[in-house]
């Protein structure tokens, strides 16, 4: 194929498969160390050096769920404090208002709810899940990256992709195959 | 969940446009759920459930607009037992008769009252404002401590049928019951259809509380309308 | 007056019984002719006064039946609702205001004043007048449920003829064709049997009647033994320092029982520091509530309370066991010494033996009553009775079995039966009359020390019934019979005419007749005395008692006495043979072994039931149970003693059998457990021990530091509500669960339920047996919701259900309780009541006719309990706020404390230090109980003072 | 060291194989059928019972006064406790880094989820008047009313509901990379698009691994203290209270080994016939069992402990009340209970002790299937041993469940076991990338 087709065709990126996990690793290293930002890298399951390996940032999910436990806390003990000593006091067996000992449980469980929910929805937000079309899916092996497939992918958005240069970089990672995934 | 085949020859699952389904599909999920509680919320403070402002049909046609507004009769002319008793009283057949039997003896209207008082069978009234039973509301206390009839039943002199003006809810009796000064009246107002709290109200009031020894905190027991 | 439809609702609930009887209500409450039916009726009754004086008080059925709904609670949405004024407004009668007539129940041939209280024209509960010497404003348990027999929808609703439905005309036309035949014998052929009530007109009528029919025979008869005539001795209890009771209960089973009490209670309470009490020694086969309160008690069979008496007199103790000699030595030394201020009581059941033995130590009491009913029977089996009038008694069923009742009324060809109820003896007569209910008639009676009063109706009938003054008018010629007009004209002998209205008024409205006068009721009576049996030793004896809650049976149909707690064994829907448990031991026998009784060549089959306290050799067994046509509710329960009870010996038979059938029946206690397993609950100490340390109840106990602040949160409020319960001086009498049922719409369940321990009494009595099985300790403890300050009910309710308010009430909310039952499993006093199932009577039902509108009824699924009378606190509280004033000390009476003959419930407010029930708390005998838990009742206790030899 | 939690021969291919042909290759299994079929009459009995209960209300069971709690109660705290099994393993086994719970925690969080399906269900049921449940929660009413929030009851409400919630996130969360690993293994085009649907579209990336892990990590931490606070509170709806029997500061902490104990015990029952019927043994190895048999043996100890402190603090305390609970309790009515409850708790579960037990599934499960009984019983005695007899004898009595009471409780069982049989059927029973994750450790050691 020639340079004009191919910059016709748009592009996602090229997917590099790899034949195990640490291929993988050492694969994705390089490419970090030539310098390119935007990649990914598709595991059948979580792989810690990867991380690094594409210097991923820590996720910041849990400062979030921090917030949102501190909020939850906040939200369920005034909600009881409210509805005991402001809206309609009451004598509960001769107990003091607010007796606040009694409101520590239900505290404690809006407190967990609202963090583990925050975590979901930001899960949510980082990921850009839910999407079940996605450009990757067009790489015709790439149902094996759910089960034993090693990928990596560098995209075309990267300032430093070029089309040759960069497949020709992939190549030299000696992957199983390259492959050009179409947006 | 739509989105259409993808090109046969394709790996894809679903269609791009799929994935503005889907998130439309899950965003949706929550705004019902608030729109859904909402409207319960709004619909059961409305009259289609309360039937505030909704007039009751009655067997007898009677008009308090022209008993009570046009010819300024007395609600204790009728309801006799309002200061007096937990119930206000529904007039017995013979007092309509009492000035029915000289006025308009033969109006048809008039008919199913001297029917009731010739075959001694009571007349069979639709109630308005209607308590559960387990709520014990006293006419006379409300009455004798400042509450004006207009104050619960609105203007009464300006209804052809009766009407509830209040949605009779706990949390309405409460809001009174915790803070009733804006809506007492002078014992001589009691009765009056027309009367607006007056531009002191806010020191008439608590004044006529302290005079009528009223005890906002026991007003708060639960024991006070539910036995 | 549709008897027709009336039939139908008969037939509808024939034949159903506790329960079932009420869903039945239901289902036919739902069906559009039964509503019909109800509306119908009331007005109906209405109009059958013709009498404008009596105007005011018509029935007002259909506000009355809109109002009776209040009771029930509304869950959701609130249906469209009627509401139904007059067509007449009677004149005193305010819409939501009770109103109160004066009157008196007919009990054992006596009058007890009462009190009936009238909401919207529905009689709804009864009190006591404070007025009447048999009541002074007490009432016992039976008065308080006869309310209900008034709605009872089993009442006869018409006449009947050979049991089929017929009217009061044809009746009349019938009786015409008699009196002529009367007039021809001069009644020659025509007797009349019944129910010795002292009522002055009764005896008035029956003159009027004898000397119209000179060659008529008059018979009083009660299976009570109870005759118009017989004087009965009266006492001052308050002035004895010393008391013997053989074989008397005189605390509750004698007309003048309540005034006893009260006079016996005012001996052993503790005021102002100090106790004076009296001593009683009570010598009895089975343990009766006066045993209970006896500081010496000497369970002995009939032929050891003889030779103990003997001996008292031959000065010598051979041939006496130890505790009998013990007994006999203490009370020989203080019959010595209170000289003067002694009261002997010997019971009128005991055997003549005793009774002369008695006399010898002062003793008085009533001639054995002449038994009228055996001349009757005989001569209705030789046939020389034609015409029977039978007065409200129901001698079928109640006979002694010998006289063969059943077959001897078929012989009379024109028996006429006047009954609340069509019972066993309608069945066999020609003609059955439904009576007027005793709220339903116009009547008088005297008390038991022959005062006076006028029976008011506080109702017209409800059905078609007559009252006895109207039918005996109706022999005399009168068949428009006005019994208002009947009663007057006795009284009016007794004052000029001019005065006379003033004085009718006055003793109609106060309840006891006290300017006017009337002729002494007294009766012509046939006699002959039954031979009492000789008391041989080592005999068994089998006793008959009146059942403490129905009665000799007329109350087997009212469901509140059915489920009442008998005092001492607290069984319910059931009689048993109560035996000792020596005696239980030596046959082999357990609670609920069911045993051939064999006795007087009758048998009959009974359950066991063990009582500690019961004399060996005694096997006592109450009367009134086993009926077949008592009603839905009565029907069914327990076994007849009747079949058991031979003429000549009604209340002792000698030379009992038992013998072992290896089957068992269940029977439905209240109280399972009968010791205090060494826990302090009931605290008491003898005179001697209170007069050196007079806080002996509460001296034991250190008050524990909390660490939670101790006043409540909102503070406290105008009022302070609290109360004593003095148990040196309840007698365990039950009248405070039946008036508190009556009250505050409390269902029964049915003995099934009992069962399964799901009674639903907001207050009960707990009775404890202390020391040996064969002579132990009696002790009762009525308890109820304790009002604790630190309520644990009420932290444990999610949804705030059960909360306090200002002044102390630990309120209950029906309509938020959802059910989790958590407060009654906190509750230590275990005084909350579940609704398990739909126990509450049916909106439109006639028992919903009856409930207090100004209590809520509670559905299925609800927890209740004991709020101190929260709806008398609130009318007072509005009553008083209308006047600008505080609720005076003693205005507002707890239903419980108005009932209690002894004055044992005292109630007020707390705070006010000189208010009785803080004068009460103040006493040096006063404790909480179950303290230790630091729930602060409000409820206390005033622990018991003995005064033992 | 690590093969002993997985077997050598597993790679990638044979584990995905291995689990995912349960959920697709539907060869004929009698078994299921069968086992399905029975589970499913158990719910219709459930079912039945139900609709008695609302027509007649809670009468128609054996509570009274003074035995206000029964058995919906009894098998409220016996469900909840199983639910506690699962979020122990998979939840805190993971923060310890035990690398044997990965292939069994799928499954025991299933378990959680459906006993918490039958332990939500008894609150509502207990309820004399059940229409008005929502009376517990707090919503904006025309009453102006609350929750009364002191109440352990409102507590547990809010524990139940929480828990709940967290429960199904968690186990779904788990769920999302094995969907898309079914997505990708079959070709049946409308399979392909629900597990698509139902995995979001997850693509592996290990952008969205990093996330993933973190908050799946953090979220187990969370669930931890959860599952303590629940089990607490469940504790304390009878410590609470000042019923002799309940009254004691150790139920607590007791109820929460207690959970553990009866967990562990309900996941063996389950796990061991499960990988015998799939033929999962290369996945739960026999290592598995064991390490649950001694958590098993652990727990059954601290349990024998909070006997022995009730027992020690009745005679510690001097209070009479509590004194006579702890004698009646061995020796009284409910003796048989108690002993059945001792010898299903405490004696049996000392067979751990030896290694030949823990190495015998049969033993194991029959053991484990004792320790069910047993905890129930014990719950029994907690909620109907203290209540029978308290403070005034004259209002003790005696209890025992009637036939509706025994229905609703074996019908729950159904519901539960319908679930089970379910899930087992039509969602990998193991977690398949965790498992991936195993042979990938266990190759690069």
């Amino acid at each position: 194929m020639n340079q004009n087709d191919l910059t016709s065709i748009p592009l996602y990126g090229l997917m590099a498969e790899f034949d195990s996990a640490e291929e993988l690793i050492a694969a994705a290293r390089l490419t970090t160390k030539a310098g390119y930002k935007i990649t990914d890298a598709y595991a059948p399951f979580p792989i810690e050096d990867l991380n690094d390996a594409l210097d991923l940032p820590a996720s910041r999910i849990p400062i979030v769920m921090l917030c949102g436990a501190i909020i939850g806390a906040f939200l369920g003990y005034g909600m009881q404090y409210y509805a005991t000593v402001i809206s309609y006091p009451m004598n509960i067996g001769g107990r003091a208002l607010p007796s606040w000992p009694g409101l520590i449980p239900v505290t404690i469980e809006f407190t967990i709810l609202a963090a583990v929910c925050c975590g979901i929805f930001s899960l949510f937000i980082v990921t850009k899940l839910p999407r079940v079309y996605h450009p990757v899916f067009n790489h015709p092996d790439f149902r094996r990256a759910s089960q034993d497939g090693f990928f990596l992918c560098i995209r075309a958005k990267d300032k430093r992709f070029d089309y040759v240069a960069t497949e020709r970089f992939l190549r030299d990672l000696d992957p199983i195959s390259v492959m050009a995934v179409e947006k | 969940m739509q989105g259409g085949d993808p090109p046969p020859e394709s790996p894809q699952v679903f269609r791009p446009r799929a994935n503005r389904f889907y998130m439309a599909f899950v965003v949706s999920i929550p705004i019902a759920l608030l729109i859904g509680g909402f409207s319960c919320y709004e619909v059961y403070r409305s009259p289609v459930w309360t039937d505030v402002s909704m007039p009751v049909a009655q067997p007898v046609l009677f008009s308090h607009r022209h008993h009570a507004g046009e010819l300024q009769i007395d609600c204790r002319y009728c309801h006799t037992s309002a200061t007096t008793s937990s119930f206000a009283g529904i007039p017995p057949t013979e007092t309509c008769i009492t000035c029915h039997s000289q006025i308009l003896k033969q109006s048809p209207l008039l008919k199913p009252v001297l029917v009731s008082y010739n075959t001694n069978r009571p007349i069979k009234w639709n109630r308005v404002h209607d308590l559960p039973d387990y709520v014990y509301f006293d006419h006379s206390i409300h009455v004798n401590k400042g509450v004006g009839c207009a104050t619960c039943h609105g203007a009464v002199n300006e209804m052809p049928l009766v009407w509830k003006t209040q949605t009779l809810f706990m949390e309405w009796c409460l809001q009174c019951h915790r803070n009733p000064a804006p809506n007492l009246r002078p014992v001589a107002q009691i009765f009056a259809m027309d009367w607006k709290p007056p531009n002191d109200q806010a020191t008439q009031g608590p004044r006529l509380a302290r005079d009528y020894h009223l005890d906002t905190k026991h007003l708060t027991n639960c024991t006070v309308c539910h036995r | 007056m549709n008897a027709l439809s009336k039939t139908e609702v008969r037939a509808e609930l024939d034949g159903k019984s506790g329960p079932q009887f009420w869903r039945s209500l239901d289902e036919l409450a739902d069906r559009p002719e039964f509503r019909e039916f109800l509306e119908r009726e009331f007005p109906a009754g209405a109009s059958e006064w013709p009498n404008d004086q009596l105007s005011r008080r018509h029935f007002l059925g259909l506000l009355g039946a809109t109002l009776a709904l209040a009771g029930v609670t509304g869950c959701t949405r609130a249906p469209a609702d009627k509401i139904v004024p007059y067509v007449k407004q009677p004149e005193n009668v305010v819409p939501g205001q009770p109103l109160y007539y004066a009157t008196a129940m007919p009990l054992h041939g006596r009058g007890r004043g009462i009190l009936v209280k009238t909401e919207m024209g529905r009689p709804i509960k009864i009190e006591g007048n404070p007025a009447h010497p048999d009541s002074l404003g007490a009432t016992d348990a039976i008065t308080q449920a006869a309310v209900l027999s008034l709605w009872d929808p089993d009442r006869s609703l018409a006449p009947y003829l050979h049991n089929r439905i017929s009217s009061w005309p044809a009746f009349q036309a019938e009786l015409l064709a008699v009196l002529q035949k009367m007039d021809a014998d001069g009644g020659a052929s025509t007797r009349i049997l019944a129910e010795p009530d002292l009522s002055p007109t009764l005896a008035r009528q029956r003159q009027a009647l004898l000397a119209k029919y000179p060659r008529l025979r008059w018979h009083e008869w009660s299976p009570a033994g109870a005759t118009a005539s017989a004087p009965k001795p009266d006492y001052d209890l308050g002035k004895a320092d010393l008391i013997v009771a053989i074989g008397s209960d005189f605390l509750s089973e004698l007309p003048g029982s309540l005034r006893y009490t009260r006079q016996f209670a005012v001996r052993r309470r503790v005021l102002n520091g100090k106790a004076n009490p009296n001593r009683l020694y009570v010598l009895e086969s089975t343990p009766t509530l006066t045993g209970a309160m006896a500081d010496e008690r000497l369970p002995a069979a009939p032929d050891r309370i003889a030779a103990v008496l003997h001996s008292l007199g031959a000065m010598t103790t051979e041939n006496l066991n130890a505790a009998e000699k013990q007994f006999a030595e203490k009370l020989r030394a203080d019959l010595a010494q209170f000289t003067g201020s002694k009261i002997v009581i010997v019971g009128a059941s005991e055997p003549p033996e005793v009774q002369t033995l008695a006399a010898t130590l002062g003793a008085r009491f009533p001639a054995a009553p002449p038994d009228q009913l055996t001349d009757l029977a005989r001569n209705l089996q030789s046939g020389n009775v034609k015409q029977l009038f039978i007065l409200g008694a129901n001698p079928v069923y109640a006979a002694p079995f010998d006289l063969k009742f059943r077959e001897a009324v078929a012989k009379a060809t024109f028996a006429v039966h006047l009954a609340l109820y069509r019972d066993e003896t309608s069945a066999c007569c020609r003609w059955h009359l439904p009576q007027a209910h005793f709220l339903e008639t116009w009547s008088d009676i005297l008390a038991s020390d022959g005062t006076p009063s006028i029976l008011q109706p506080a109702i017209s009938p409800l059905y078609s019934g007559r009252s006895e003054h109207e039918l005996l008018a109706m022999m005399l010629g009168d068949f428009q019979p006005d019994g208002y007009e009947i009663v007057r004209e006795t009284w009016r002998a007794g004052a000029p005419n001019d005065d006379f209205e003033p004085l009718w008024r006055e003793s109609t409205h106060d309840g006891v007749v006290r300017k006017l006068s009337a002729p002494a009721a007294g009766a012509a009576l046939v006699a002959n005395a039954p031979t009492a049996p000789r008391l041989e030793a080592n005999q068994t004896y089998l006793l008959f008692r009146l059942d403490p809650t129905i009665g000799d049976g007329r109350w087997s149909n009212n469901g509140w006495l059915q489920e009442l707690p008998k005092p001492l064994t607290k069984l319910t829907w059931d009689n048993a043979a109560l035996i000792a448990p020596a005696m239980a031991d030596r046959l082999g026998l357990t609670n609920g072994d069911v045993v051939e009784l064999r006795c007087n060549g009758a048998t009959v089959e009974a359950p066991i039931w063990i009582l500690p306290g019961q004399a060996d050799r005694c096997v006592t067994i109450h009367l009134g149970y086993g009926r077949s046509q008592a009603g839905s509710v009565g029907n069914g329960c327990g076994f007849d003693a009747y079949q058991l009870r031979h003429s000549t010996t009604p209340w002792l038979a000698v030379g009992l059998e038992i013998k072992k059938t290896g089957r068992r029946r269940e029977l439905a206690t209240t109280q399972h457990h009968h010791s205090m397993e060494g826990r302090d609950i009931i605290r008491v100490a003898s005179a001697a021990t209170f007069r050196g340390k007079p806080n002996f109840a509460s001296a034991s106990l250190t008050s524990k530091a909390s660490l939670l602040p101790e006043t409540p949160p909102l503070g406290p409020g105008r009022y302070a509500w609290g109360m004593t319960v003095d148990l040196g001086t309840c007698t365990g009498c039950n009248a405070c669960i039946s008036a508190c049922q009556a009250e505050n719409n409390i269902p029964i369940v049915g003995k099934r339920q009992v069962l399964m321990n799901r009674e639903m009494h907001w207050i009960r009595i707990d009775r404890y047996f202390e020391g040996s099985a064969d002579t132990p300790r009696i002790l009762h403890m009525p308890v109820l919701c304790m009002q604790c300050e630190k309520a644990p009910c009420e932290i444990v309710c999610p949804v705030a259900a059960t909360v306090h308010d200002d002044e102390g009430l630990n309120a209950m909310v029906y309509n938020r309780c959802v059910g989790t039952r958590f407060c009654s499993n906190n509750c230590p006093y275990k005084v909350r009541r579940f609704n398990f199932l739909e126990y509450s009577a049916p909106a439109g039902s006639a028992f919903a006719q009856r409930q207090n509108p100004n209590v809520t009824v509670r559905r299925r699924g609800v927890m209740e309990k004991c709020t101190y009378c929260l709806q008398r606190i609130t009318a007072a509280r509005i009553a008083s706020d209308l006047q600008s004033r505080a609720i005076r000390d003693g205005e507002i009476v707890t239903a419980c404390q108005q009932a209690c003959p002894a004055e044992a419930i005292v109630f007020g407010d707390i705070q006010d230090r000189r208010s009785r029930v803080s004068q009460r708390k103040s006493e040096p005998v006063n404790y909480s109980l179950l303290d230790e838990l630091n729930t602060k009742p409000r409820t206390t206790y005033l622990a018991r003072v003995t005064n033992p030899a | 060291m690590i093969d002993r939690v997985i077997s050598p021969e597993e790679t990638y291919d044979s584990v995905n194989e291995r689990i995912s042909a349960i959920v697709f290759k539907r060869q004929r299994s009698w078994g299921w059928l069968i086992g399905f079929a029975l589970a499913f009459l158990l719910l219709s009995v459930l079912v039945g019972s139900l609709f008695w209960l609302f027509f007649r209300g809670v009468g128609i069971w054996g509570i009274n006064i003074p035995v206000a709690w029964g058995f919906a109660i009894i098998n409220y705290v016996w469900w909840i406790e199983i639910a506690q099994g699962g979020t122990f393993i998979s939840a805190v086994l993971l923060l310890f880094h035990q690398q044997w719970r990965t292939s069994v925690n799928r499954f025991t969080e299933a378990v959680t989820l459906f006993a918490l399906a039958c332990a939500g269900l008894f609150p509502v049921l207990h309820l004399g008047r059940p229409q008005y449940a929502f009376y517990l929660m707090p919503y904006p009413n025309t009453l102006g009313l609350w929750p009364q929030f002191i109440s352990p009851l409102v507590w547990d409400f809010f524990a139940v509901v929480t828990y709940g919630s967290v429960s199904i996130l968690f186990w779904y969360m788990g769920l999302v990379p094995d969907l898309a690993t079914l997505r990708d293994r079959t070709d049946r085009k409308y399979l392909r698009r629900l597990y698509s649907i139902m995995s979001f579209g997850w693509r592996n990336s290990a952008r969205h691994w990093n996330h993933y892990e973190t908050t799946y990590k953090v979220i187990a931490a969370l669930a931890a203290p959860l599952v303590i606070s629940v089990h607490s509170i469940v504790g304390l709806d009878f410590a609470y209270t000042i019923v002799p029997g309940w009254h004691s500061t150790i139920f607590p902490p007791f109820f929460v080994v207690g959970a553990i104990f009866s967990g562990f015990a309900m996941v063996l029952t389950l796990v061991i016939p499960v990988r015998a019927i799939y033929r999962l043994h290369n996945v739960i190895t026999d290592n598995h069992l064991r390490n649950m048999a001694k958590m098993l043996l652990a727990m059954g100890m601290f349990v024998l402990f909070g006997h022995f402190s009730e027992l020690f603090m009745a005679w510690f305390s001097g209070d009479i009340y509590d004194q006579y609970h702890a004698t009646h309790e061995a020796l009284g009515t409910y003796a048989p209970v108690f002993w059945i409850t001792f010898v299903c708790n405490i004696v049996l579960i000392q067979l751990l002790w030896f290694k030949y037990v823990r190495h015998s599934p049969v033993i194991l499960f029959l053991v484990a299937g004792a320790v069910n009984v047993g905890m129930w019983t014990e719950r029994y005695l907690n909620v109907v041993g203290s209540l029978h007899r308290d403070y005034l004898p004259s209002s003790w009595a005696i209890y025992h469940g009637s036939f509706w009471d025994w229905s609703t409780f074996i019908g729950s069982m159904g519901l539960f076991l319908t679930l089970l049989f379910l899930f087992v059927r039509f969602l990998p029973l193991v977690s398949i990338s965790e498992v991936r994750r195993l042979v990938y450790e266990r190759d690069i050691e």
